[in-house]
């Protein structure tokens, strides 16, 4: 640990608050990606279900 | 081949899946060496003491905050003129990054000030300029929640980033005129002039900046992916409740 | 032309509404403050300019939402969508009533209210004027913030959260002419920079609100 | 000068909602539009009208020879009949609202505000704004819709006169107008087919 004297509050601080609005970001952005993709794999499921069936609604090719 | 076919969204998410496992480790590895270099091995400043260690993360976030929203503004023009989707999601995967490299930049910048100025915040125009780019990422990111059809949304998004530009550069001016200020400037690019910053913080600074640029693109990347995603799911889903 | 403008004014004196209610609001803005800060003269004439500023801005935001909402609503904007004239020109000049209605009773009312705050003797002139130059600019800013928001249901607070910062560089010049006019210093540069915001805003904005609710209709 | 449409798509929140869409229109016809409540009549009116743009296909008419009549009339309530008809009919660049006002029995209401009228008085003033719009293509979305008995025949009337003096309409109703030389176009054929979806860029294939 170095020494940050008189300064250890703000040095600290600012690691620990940038670290974790960081972190934060990219929580957020890697939850909402885990969410699409599961999510738009289960519609392209009901689609292709749907699709076999003989529905009317042609599926163009399943994609997630 | 041109580039344009990258604006296809299926293959810009098999090319975001290519690139994505070698940049994600990479930003994080620029990061982490940059980080640890400058929190444990620089020395004091003469001026500062230990708080010149907080500029390793206050200024590659005002640098990417700033770029953000260049970044955005090419993207939303890439949208209004070539009516690439992909542009405009990429814009809106964007903007909460930038949104929080800004707040970044405005926290770190308090805490370093307290010490430094005497107080968390001051009027000045590089602070208050950062103030007001706040207002914009959010008024942009409430816009884009507001608007349900989404090509309605990315529109008028589009417009806001492109005027909101130039009134974000008139403001800038504004206030350099209004006030001018206590913000050091820049000294990075500097070298050979007086004052520059000094050869052991250099390195270390440099390894954050690269690793806040590769973080940027990597989470514009996932972010657009997700959104493209969004999209196509939305699709399905109107196309459901059409055929119900 | 003539024909919308002179019916935008009628709608605005009838309905009541727009009319009143930035200037009451102005007013209270300039009643509410010294009760707030203290009646030491000297303080409030350093905050006059800018809170007669602030002020003027944030009652020029009240009324921005029923520039188009209305005709909106109603189906008047499709209408006039498909009518002879260019939607840019309808932008316009809806922008220009709005500153007949709000923002020029803004300006006549400002002095009176540079009374109750104290406003140095050198400092009116250069008030009104900057109120002058400036408040047609907030009005076709707020035009296009409006053209936005136009479609959305709850759009008022959205509709400031994009106007204010849009607002900031007229903000800055206007309360600098009169803060540097009522000091009897040099205000060429502020004035003319304020001025250019608010011409470059009229020539160019109506472009992008058209834009706007043309996208919005659609 | 013709009205025509060829191979028109439209859609409605982002979703392709009529494809292949043809028809001709020429001064003096009327045609009918008919089709399920949801098929898409509202779009494709508006689509003609130039408010929203069409996915494929051309739109052919003659410049600024359209005028649109809404479900809703653009009626302001604090205004008078008079006043209302006079800033369409300057808008529109026309003098003379007064033949307007007779012809659709709105002269006794003149001074009436738009706030006062009745539903059925509230659509006649919305229809003499066609009258003083002077375009001779009218595309109507639901004419009718609170107009009684006398009023219809009224309307249709004055539609018989658009049509003998060179005009022709678009009419999207339910309802019989009592115009037998007017046309029916039936939208069910051009239900466009799961699938296809809005896309105005080469790298929309897939959306």
């Amino acid at each position: 640990m170095p020494e940050l004297g008189k300064y250890a509050f703000a040095v600290l601080a600012s690691y620990g608050a940038g670290l974790a609005l960081l972190g934060a970001v990219v929580a957020l952005v890697v939850w909402r990606f885990r969410r699409a993709k599961a999510a738009l794999i289960a519609a392209e499921a009901r689609l292709a279900a749907r699709a076999a069936q003989g529905h009317h609604g042609q599926a163009n090719g399943g994609r997630a | 081949m041109s580039i344009w076919e990258y604006a296809n969204p299926k293959k810009f998410i098999e090319t975001a899946g290519r690139i994505l496992p070698v940049l994600l480790p990479l930003a994080m590895g620029f990061l982490l060496i940059g980080l640890v270099w400058g929190f444990f091995f620089t020395p004091e400043d003469y001026k500062q003491g230990a708080t010149v260690k907080i500029m390793f993360l206050h200024v590659p976030a005002a640098m990417m905050a700033i770029n953000a929203w260049g970044m955005m503004l090419v993207a939303s023009l890439i949208w209004i003129i070539r009516r690439h989707h992909v542009s405009a999601l990429a814009a809106r995967a964007a903007a909460p990054v930038g949104l929080t490299f800004t707040l970044i930049a405005l926290v770190t910048g308090a805490l370093w000030g307290q010490p430094m100025w005497g107080t968390w915040w001051e009027w000045d125009p590089r602070l208050t300029s950062f103030l007001i780019l706040l207002l914009f990422y959010l008024g942009y990111i409430a816009l884009w929640q507001a608007v349900e059809n989404p090509d309605t949304a990315a529109d008028l998004t589009g417009l806001l980033c492109v005027v909101g530009s130039v009134f974000a550069l008139l403001s800038r001016y504004a206030v350099k005129f209004w006030n001018q200020g206590l913000h050091q400037d820049s000294t990075i690019l500097k070298v050979g002039e007086k004052d520059p910053l000094d050869p052991a913080y250099y390195w270390p600074l440099i390894f954050c900046l690269i690793g806040i640029v590769l973080l940027f693109l990597a989470l514009v990347l996932i972010g657009t992916v997700t959104e493209i995603r969004l999209r196509r799911l939305a699709v399905i889903e109107a196309r459901e409740r059409q055929e119900a | 032309m003539i024909a919308l403008l002179i019916r935008d004014l009628r709608l605005a004196l009838r309905a009541g509404g727009g009319f009143g209610l930035g200037l009451a609001f102005f007013l209270l803005v300039a009643v509410l403050v010294p009760l707030g800060v203290g009646p030491e003269g000297t303080t409030l004439a350093k905050i006059a300019p800018g809170v007669l500023w602030v002020g003027a801005l944030l009652a020029c935001l009240l009324s921005l939402d029923r520039i188009f909402a209305l005709d909106f609503e109603d189906g008047t904007l499709d209408l006039l969508a498909t009518a002879p004239i260019p939607l840019e020109g309808v932008v316009a000049i809806k922008a220009f009533a709005h500153w007949l209605v709000t923002g020029l009773p803004l300006v006549l009312a400002a002095p009176v209210l540079g009374v109750l705050l104290h406003l140095p003797q050198a400092g009116y002139g250069w008030l009104v004027l900057s109120l002058l130059l400036g408040t047609p600019g907030l009005s076709a800013i707020g035009a296009f913030g409006a053209a936005l928001t136009v479609g959305l249901k709850r759009g008022g607070l959205l509709l400031s959260l994009l106007v204010l910062p849009l607002y900031v560089p007229t903000l800055i010049f206007g309360a600098e002419v009169v803060k540097r006019g009522a000091a009897g210093m040099a205000v060429e540069v502020p004035l003319l920079l304020l001025a250019g915001i608010t011409l470059g805003a009229q020539a160019a904005l109506p472009f992008a609100s058209a834009l706007a609710l043309r996208i919005n209709l659609r | 000068m013709e009205f025509v449409i060829e191979d028109l798509a439209v859609a409605r929140g982002g979703v392709c909602v009529l494809e292949g869409v043809r028809l001709a229109l020429s001064p003096g016809q009327a045609v009918i539009l008919r089709g399920a409540n949801g098929i898409g009549k509202t779009t494709l009116l508006r689509t003609l009208a130039g408010l929203q743009p069409a996915l494929r296909g051309t739109i052919t008419a003659p410049p600024e020879s359209i005028a649109y009549g809404a479900h809703a009339d653009g009626l302001k309530s604090v205004l008078t009949v008079e006043e209302n008809l006079a800033f369409w009919a300057a808008i529109h660049g026309t003098s003379g609202i007064e033949p307007a006002l007779v012809r659709m029995n709105l002269a006794d209401l003149r001074d009436r505000r738009a706030a006062n009228l009745s539903a059925g008085q509230k659509r006649r003033l919305g229809l003499a704004r066609l009258l003083v719009s002077g375009r001779p293509y009218w595309l109507l979305d639901e004419p009718t819709v609170s107009l009684d008995t006398a009023s219809v025949a009224l309307f249709a009337d004055v539609l018989r006169d658009h049509l003998a003096a060179g005009g022709a309409a678009l009419i999207a109703t339910h309802i019989d107008l009592g115009l037998p030389e007017a046309r029916v176009l039936d939208l069910s054929p051009f239900k466009a087919r799961g699938g296809v979806i809005a896309s105005r860029g080469f790298d929309e294939a897939f959306l």
